[in-house]
């Protein structure tokens, strides 16, 4: 699904990344860890084709990113959900119509009812769906980011620390949620701090933990 | 479908798939009300140049296109060269008509100075003949020593002397008018233009979170070129509107028939400013595509 | 210090004081677009209407202010008559001077109908007497009908049959150009408040956080406020002198003494357009500050 | 320094706090705690007077809130730093300029170059000091957010999930950095769902845990 090739990055300065080679493969469940700043949220913008590479290659579903216009880009994109750290929002626009908002932009028709109503009530936000964004508190905002991304159900779903705000109870909610989808075959990479939730993941699921450090990206020991 | 259920569906196609960007807010007011401002001065400018249009054609036909040749002659002369000069006239291009006055008509032109108890047959007075130039006139000089060859007696007197300020005034009046049009004209496009950018800008937000969600540059570019298009179109509706009424309601619009008839619009005229919504959504159009591809192109 | 320096001290102190403004920016740069486009038009409209106030006074002058009486009597009695029209002008109120025209003066006017070869004294050509009228006029019935019982030859021709209709114009254009210059004043206001309304709206973000850390609503305020009067005055600034340029470069702005003198400023009025850039600056002024202190009020 | 007086709270629908009391004395270490929704940014925003408590009273330094004006409000808030949970910086200054903001808008003067540079090494940002926030991965962005609250040695610090983005390390040194300004008088309230670093905290400080449950603010027992 996503294959990063001796790849590397840097902003400007010196490189952040570099020698990152990974294949996601269908059904994959991986976590990835590394201290702030080491670049994790960095590597998933480079998995979805946010950022292009300054070295090696990342490719989605087979091409090259560099390779894709910008409107394949953007329809590749409908086949990766992503939650974004600093859940971004249209803050016009009610939860609901923000959840389905990948829908309505692929035009691929209305959203199903049901379905979308079903997600809502499982990220725990029933009755905030008709809030706008900014009268959400941070886990509700982080739920809601969650549930945007798998509406579409893509094939692949990169988290990026979306249990950072919720509590324990919630957060094990959401690893349910995901542990489910990767069992439908999705491919799942999830970037957190939280190392009570790689355990608890590691008990239902054959998760890997990967590492940012030192601009390598390693395979962590069972350690954790 | 009758045209205003038409307007509405526009109106209303807008709350559908355009509500991904912002409805309300600051920046497409701004746009609605430039617009609006815009076409408000436009129309007024446009109601100068067509004023200043009409004055210059006036003082040009009524003014500039006659001249007047005098015959001083022997009374046994008089009409004989009156006769010559007439016949020099039909000859020289650029003259439509020329004809001698009567008696009467050049009493009633003496009255100021003599009084009308004067009787004319008593006074030398000389013959005039009315010129009336068509085209681009006469050559002035080549009639003058044509004249002199044939008709000893003519003096040529063109006007020109205490005319041509009132034509070049005319004409300055009418460039004047056409230089408001074009001074608004260009200003309405930048502030427009200037108003969606800056609106599409405080718009980035939106446009950040569609592109991340999947949307195609063509999706998220005409959802807003259209909201904005739109805006403009019925600000520029608004202030044409408001503006065609100021100018009806102005005190001397109504053709008065002076020497010049105030600012306004006459007849077909009044079509003239309903091309102004058009033009500002057009540049609102482009303006807004410009600013949307812009923003999109630093974006992945 | 000089005014250079002085000029760059203001300049520098906002890169001080007012970092926490974002500096530039498409809504910054669309206060000081608009300032400029709105003083370039400003700086017309004073023009078109300074140029029509000049006709006007010239056309109110020179045409509305002169009348003719006309003596036609017996050659005996002429020199009596014009004695006693002379002596009705002088103590008639509202008439400034009043003069009999010599000989060649009427020699010269009369030309235009009978050629310069014809000798004045062979006709019977009334005397005129030219009447030059001071404040608001003088009564026209009045004084025909005392000239009527005093100087049985006089006729006044007051000149206001031919000339009304050039004065109405006159009028008519100054009138439109104060009405321009009033609303492309009023448009200029408008936008000017609009864009700096707009631009503080997209800047709700840095209020919050300057609240947030403890900022008072005057120090939030005046430093959005400093930025964009400082904005509007440097937009104000760079249209009028783009606008001044323009004028003067003008064809026929040069002065040509003809009817018209072209749109243009003479002498002193140079120093008219030179208030337009503090007037923007004062509408920013309070537009900024009402938009700051309402948003303000929106938060704790 | 702040005193709660049988507080309520509502947005507008059902109550959200209710029947709140609580005396933050100087020199107390609290922790605070709830499901997510449950109304733990907004007690906050009722500490530094950023809402209006619906009924009861919010005491600020002895001042009723309600009777403050808008500049006594802000001149008081220079005496509580918060961190915030979605940290809110000026994108356009350098980071080291959005840290010493607090101190720029009270005109009191000049940043204290030394002391400055000393906080933002600690934090852990000396190497991004000069970045502009957009710039700045998500746990950079919360311990600048801390930086800035606590420039200005406030005498009251309120931090809204603090580490909600940082690694595990980095959480242990700012609370070491909470702990220190503790220990000097200060009083601390930290909203979080992370039960680790209470945990952790109560092994070297005599904190206390609140926590939200029933519209109620209660003190958790020893089960943490
Ligand atoms: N401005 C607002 N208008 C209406 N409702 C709001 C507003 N802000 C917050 N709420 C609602 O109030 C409730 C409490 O919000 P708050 O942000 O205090 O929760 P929290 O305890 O901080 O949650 P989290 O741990 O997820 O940050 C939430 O259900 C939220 O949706
Ligand atoms: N747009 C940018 N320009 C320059 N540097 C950047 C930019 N975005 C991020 N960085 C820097 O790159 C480094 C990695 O950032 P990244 O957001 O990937 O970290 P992270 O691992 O997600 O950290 P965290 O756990 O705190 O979210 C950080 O030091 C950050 O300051
Ligand atoms: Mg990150
Ligand atoms: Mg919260």
């Amino acid at each position: 699904m996503i294959e990063l090739d001796n790849m590397a990055y840097s902003y400007g300065g010196g490189e952040l990344l570099s020698g990152v080679s990974l294949q996601l493969q269908p059904g994959a469940f991986h976590f990835l860890t590394g201290p702030s700043g080491s670049g994790k949220t960095t590597f998933l913008r480079l998995c979805y084709g946010d950022l292009t590479a300054t070295a090696g290659a990342v490719r989605l579903f087979g091409n090259d990113v560099r390779d894709l216009s910008r409107d394949d880009l953007a329809i590749m994109r409908r086949r990766i959900g992503v939650v974004h750290q600093d859940c971004q929002f249209l803050d016009h626009l009610p939860l609901y119509e923000n959840i389905a908002l990948p829908l309505t932009v692929s035009e691929q028709g209305g959203v199903e009812e049901a379905h979308l109503r079903e997600l809502i009530q499982w990220v725990g936000l029933a009755k905030r769906a008709r809030a706008l964004p900014p009268e959400l508190s941070g886990g509700e905002r982080q739920r809601a980011a969650l549930a945007r991304a798998i509406i579409m159900s893509p094939d692949v779903i990169l988290a990026d620390e979306p249990t950072g705000n919720v509590d324990w109870e919630m957060s094990q909610r959401l690893l349910t949620l995901l542990i489910e989808l990767n069992r439908l075959g999705k491919t799942v990479l999830i970037a957190t701090h939280d190392l009570a939730l790689i355990r608890a993941a590691k008990s239902q699921v054959q998760a890997r933990v990967l590492r940012i450090a030192n601009r390598k990206l390693q395979f962590a020991g069972a350690d954790l | 479908m009758n045209p205003i259920q038409y307007v509405m569906s526009i109106l209303e196609a807008d709350t559908q798939a355009d509500r991904v960007v912002p409805p309300t807010g600051h920046t497409v007011r701004l746009t609605l009300f430039s617009a609006a401002a815009m076409a408000f001065l436009a129309v007024f400018a446009m109601a100068l140049s067509m004023a200043t249009g009409r004055l210059a054609v006036r003082w040009g036909d009524e003014l500039a296109r006659s001249s007047t040749i005098r015959i001083s002659a022997p009374a046994a002369q008089e009409a004989a060269q009156t006769e010559a000069a007439l016949r020099v006239l039909s000859t020289t291009p650029g003259i439509k008509s020329a004809r001698a006055l009567t008696p009467e008509e050049e009493q009633a032109l003496l009255e100021p100075w003599f009084g009308n108890g004067v009787l004319l047959s008593a006074l030398p007075v000389p013959q005039l003949i009315e010129v009336i130039e068509e085209g681009d006139g006469y050559d002035v000089n080549g009639l003058r020593l044509r004249l002199q060859a044939e008709v000893p007696g003519a003096t040529l007197d063109d006007h020109s002397q205490w005319r041509k300020p009132l034509i070049r005034a005319a004409y300055s009046l009418r460039r004047l008018g056409t230089l408001s049009l074009l001074l608004i004209g260009g200003t309405m496009a930048a502030i427009i233009t200037l108003a969606a950018t800056a609106a599409l800008a405080a718009n980035g937000q939106v446009i950040r979170v569609l592109r991340l969600v999947g949307a195609t540059d063509s999706y998220i570019a005409s959802a807003f070129v259209r909201r904005f298009t739109l805006r403009a179109l019925i600000g520029g509706v608004i202030g044409t509107v408001i503006g065609m009424g100021a100018v009806f309601l102005l005190p001397g619009a109504q053709a008065e028939g002076g020497f010049l008839t105030g600012l306004g619009f006459q007849g077909w005229q009044w079509l003239w400013p309903l091309i102004i919504p058009p033009m500002g959504a057009v540049v609102a159009f482009f303006a807004t595509r410009g600013a949307a591809m812009r923003t999109l192109r630093g974006l992945r």
